[in-house]
């Protein structure tokens, strides 16, 4: 295959070489346990941005369910969730990812959000305004954060 | 301008020569900071309660200066020593000119 | 699913204040001047001893209800040091008051510092500070 | 004791301040009883039709902190009661082109003692479940002469409400599920079990299996509306039913259904009926 053709076939999808490898949320390919053993990205996770995504309101806001003792300097870690200390030793990276990208695949009745996921919802919001969402719904979170927070994640072994 | 204002104040009737009685005073009013700003993006004027003063058969017992960071329906609990029957007066300066009265006697024996 | 205690239930929390003597004051003047003093000071006066008690405040509020006490003073300004506008109030204590001693309910705009300061009959003064967490609540409201 | 340690002392002694949101924590155990006399129930057995989902209910009180609690114990140091004592003055107020007042039929405010605890409530000349905000209304346009009503989350109807709360304090709530309220009542079961919004979050989510716990720093209550209206610290004004229903499934990134809906009239009855065995505390005091 020629690179000439390669680029054809690319600008049917996408307009550059760099977003074509990230994966779209109705593209995700988990297997049955929910598990996704391929980044969405491509690029290797980066656990100190995700360290901020998690305890970021505006973005995760992990920490407002699950305790982190490593995130300790940030105050009023929530309860709903369980503890996220150790994670990285119960769960390796392609079941961290399928948790983050949708919980409820692998716990059906988790009261976790789905951070990677545009559609199946009831009455989907624009944001937190109280409105009917305008159009097409942006996942929760990137790809790029997703990758981040499971970058961080793993590094909870203890 | 303040719509609704309403002063309360809770004093006791009676007390003993000398006694140091707690009063409190709550009056209803929006306290608006001046720093807040309307739908359309301007600025809501502020007006605030500016002064509180209580007194005692004349005398102060307390003066209050007020700054916009008052709450809402402002709130204050103090105490008084009192030496003989009489009254507290309790006056609010508002923003607008208004001043809101109410007063409480003791019986001191 | 039952109520859990938590390990902070029946720890004292009151008063979180940190003290400090500013004899060579004067009063009307400096009290912007005695805050930007407490924040090149802070380093020494306690924040660390305060901050394990503040964390303990979680209640998401706007409206926090203050009281302020300093026996023998004439009168004591009080500041929210966090907000667009740090004044609050100032008690003056007249010939009837029972004690110089307040309560009063203010509004915050964030976590932050709230600070007395009370003037004395001899001219000295004295200060208090006591650090608020207004929380960061869960949702989006 | 060194000198140093002396001026210490005695300059805590001379100036101390203190935060009450710093002094306190929440007391679950504690118990309400309003200006010493108007005991509350804020914990009891849940009602047979809750199916075991929970087995005590628990009024929002209980997850409050400590001086949030207080404020609400003695009617003086409670925002919302300047509001009830509005509402009261609208009471015998005259409206509308009749010339009366709500005083006017309802000689006896005492008739109206048990009526937060029993709405909403089947209404048979309208064939429908009605809120008190709805009663308020057609007394005002059916009988009073009123081309217009107060709106649901109008200031006006929020006094009166807050009013018409505050004279059933201490009432047992009971409201009536079966017969003809029924169909509302499941209607209102399904909204309260639906995961609305982007963040998937239904009602039972967080105040059926996760109240007691905290949501970053929110302590999640039952959402029991026994209290409603209540004065909020947070806004520092009387909030209504709707109005906070309205904020949480704003809160799941969700399209909200309006105030006085049918969704939210729904939602009412069957949250209501989830604190049958509470007292009525409105207005309470809330964060």
């Amino acid at each position: 295959m020629t690179r000439q053709l390669i680029l054809a076939t690319l600008l049917g999808v996408s307009a550059s070489v760099a977003h074509a490898e990230v994966v779209s949320p109705t593209a995700v390919v988990a297997n049955e346990y929910g598990e996704i053993s391929t980044s969405l990205t491509g690029v290797a996770g980066d656990p100190v941005r995700g360290a901020e995504v998690m305890t970021s309101r505006s973005l995760g806001n992990c920490i407002a369910c699950h305790q982190v003792t490593a995130l300790e300097e940030f105050p009023f870690h929530g309860e709903v969730g369980p503890s996220l200390d150790g994670a990285g030793a119960r769960w390796d990276e392609a079941a961290m990812r399928g948790i983050v990208v949708n919980a409820k695949a692998i716990f059906p009745e988790s009261v976790m959000p789905s951070f990677y996921k545009v559609d199946g919802f009831t009455r989907p919001g624009d944001a937190f305004t109280g409105k009917a969402a305008p159009g097409a719904l942006d996942p929760l979170l990137t790809a790029q954060d997703i990758e981040d927070v499971v970058a961080y994640l793993l590094t909870l072994t203890d | 301008m303040a719509e609704n204002v309403t002063p309360r104040v809770r004093a006791p009737r009676e007390a003993s020569v000398g006694e140091v009685v707690s009063v409190r005073t709550l009056i209803s009013h929006p306290m608006e900071s001046g720093m807040r700003r309307d739908g359309d993006g301007n600025v809501i004027p502020r007006s605030i309660i500016n002064r509180f003063v209580c007194t005692f058969n004349g005398e102060v017992v307390v003066d209050v200066t007020m700054e916009p960071s008052i709450a809402t329906n402002p709130y204050f609990q103090f105490e008084a020593k009192v030496m003989e029957s009489g009254t507290f007066n309790f006056t609010w300066y508002d923003d607008d000119g208004s001043v809101y009265e109410d007063s409480s006697d003791i019986t001191v024996s | 699913m039952s109520l859990t205690r938590r390990e902070f239930v029946g720890t004292s929390l009151t008063s979180a204040a940190a003290f400090a003597a500013l004899p060579s004051l004067s009063f009307a003047a400096t009290a912007d001047e005695a805050i930007a003093a407490y924040y090149r000071r802070r380093g020494h006066i306690g924040c660390r001893d305060h901050l394990d008690r503040a964390r303990n405040c979680r209640e998401r509020l706007n409206t926090v209800q203050i009281e302020v006490s300093a026996p023998g003073a004439e009168e004591i300004i009080m500041f929210a040091a966090g907000n667009p506008n740090p004044n609050v109030a100032t008690f003056k204590f007249g010939p009837m008051s029972g004690s110089q001693a307040a309560t009063t309910r203010i509004r915050l705009a964030s976590e932050q510092d709230v600070v007395a300061i009370a003037k004395m009959p001899d001219g000295s003064f004295l200060k208090a500070v006591s650090n608020v967490k207004v929380t960061i609540g869960g949702c989006g409201g | 004791m060194t000198g140093q340690t002396k001026r210490v002392v005695v300059a805590m002694a001379a100036l101390a301040l203190t935060a009450s949101s710093l002094a306190v924590w929440a007391d679950e155990d504690a118990d309400l009883v309003v200006n010493g006399e108007i005991e509350m129930v804020v914990r009891t057995d849940a009602p047979a039709h809750l199916d075991g989902a929970v087995r005590t209910i628990y009024s929002g009180w209980v997850f409050r902190q400590d001086d949030t609690q207080a404020m609400q114990m003695d009617d003086f140091d409670n925002p919302g009661m300047l509001f009830a004592e509005q509402g009261q003055e609208l009471f015998n107020t005259a409206m509308g082109a009749n010339g009366e007042s709500c005083a006017s039929c309802h000689t006896n405010a005492e008739d109206l003692t048990r009526v937060r605890a029993t709405y909403p409530k089947w209404d048979e000349a309208h064939g429908a479940v009605q809120t008190v905000e709805m009663q308020v209304q057609e007394c005002q346009t059916e009988s009073m002469g009123m081309a217009e009503a107060w709106g649901q989350n109008s200031q006006e109807m929020l006094n009166m409400t807050a009013y018409i709360a505050s004279i059933g304090r201490g009432q047992v709530i009971d409201v009536a599920i079966d017969g003809p309220a029924q169909a509302t009542w499941d209607a209102g079961k399904e909204i309260y079990y639906t995961r609305y919004g982007q963040l998937e979050l239904s009602c039972a989510n967080c105040h059926e299996q996760n109240y007691g716990n905290y949501i970053r720093a929110d302590h999640l209550s039952q959402g029991q509306i026994n209290g409603f209206p209540t004065y909020r610290l947070k806004n520092a004004r009387l909030n209504g039913t709707h109005n906070r229903f309205r904020g949480c499934i704003r809160d799941t990134r969700g399209e909200t259904f309006a105030i006085g809906s049918d969704e939210f009239i729904a939602l009412e009855l069957y949250v209501a009926s989830r604190g049958n065995g509470l007292t009525v505390e409105g207005p309470s005091v809330r964060n």
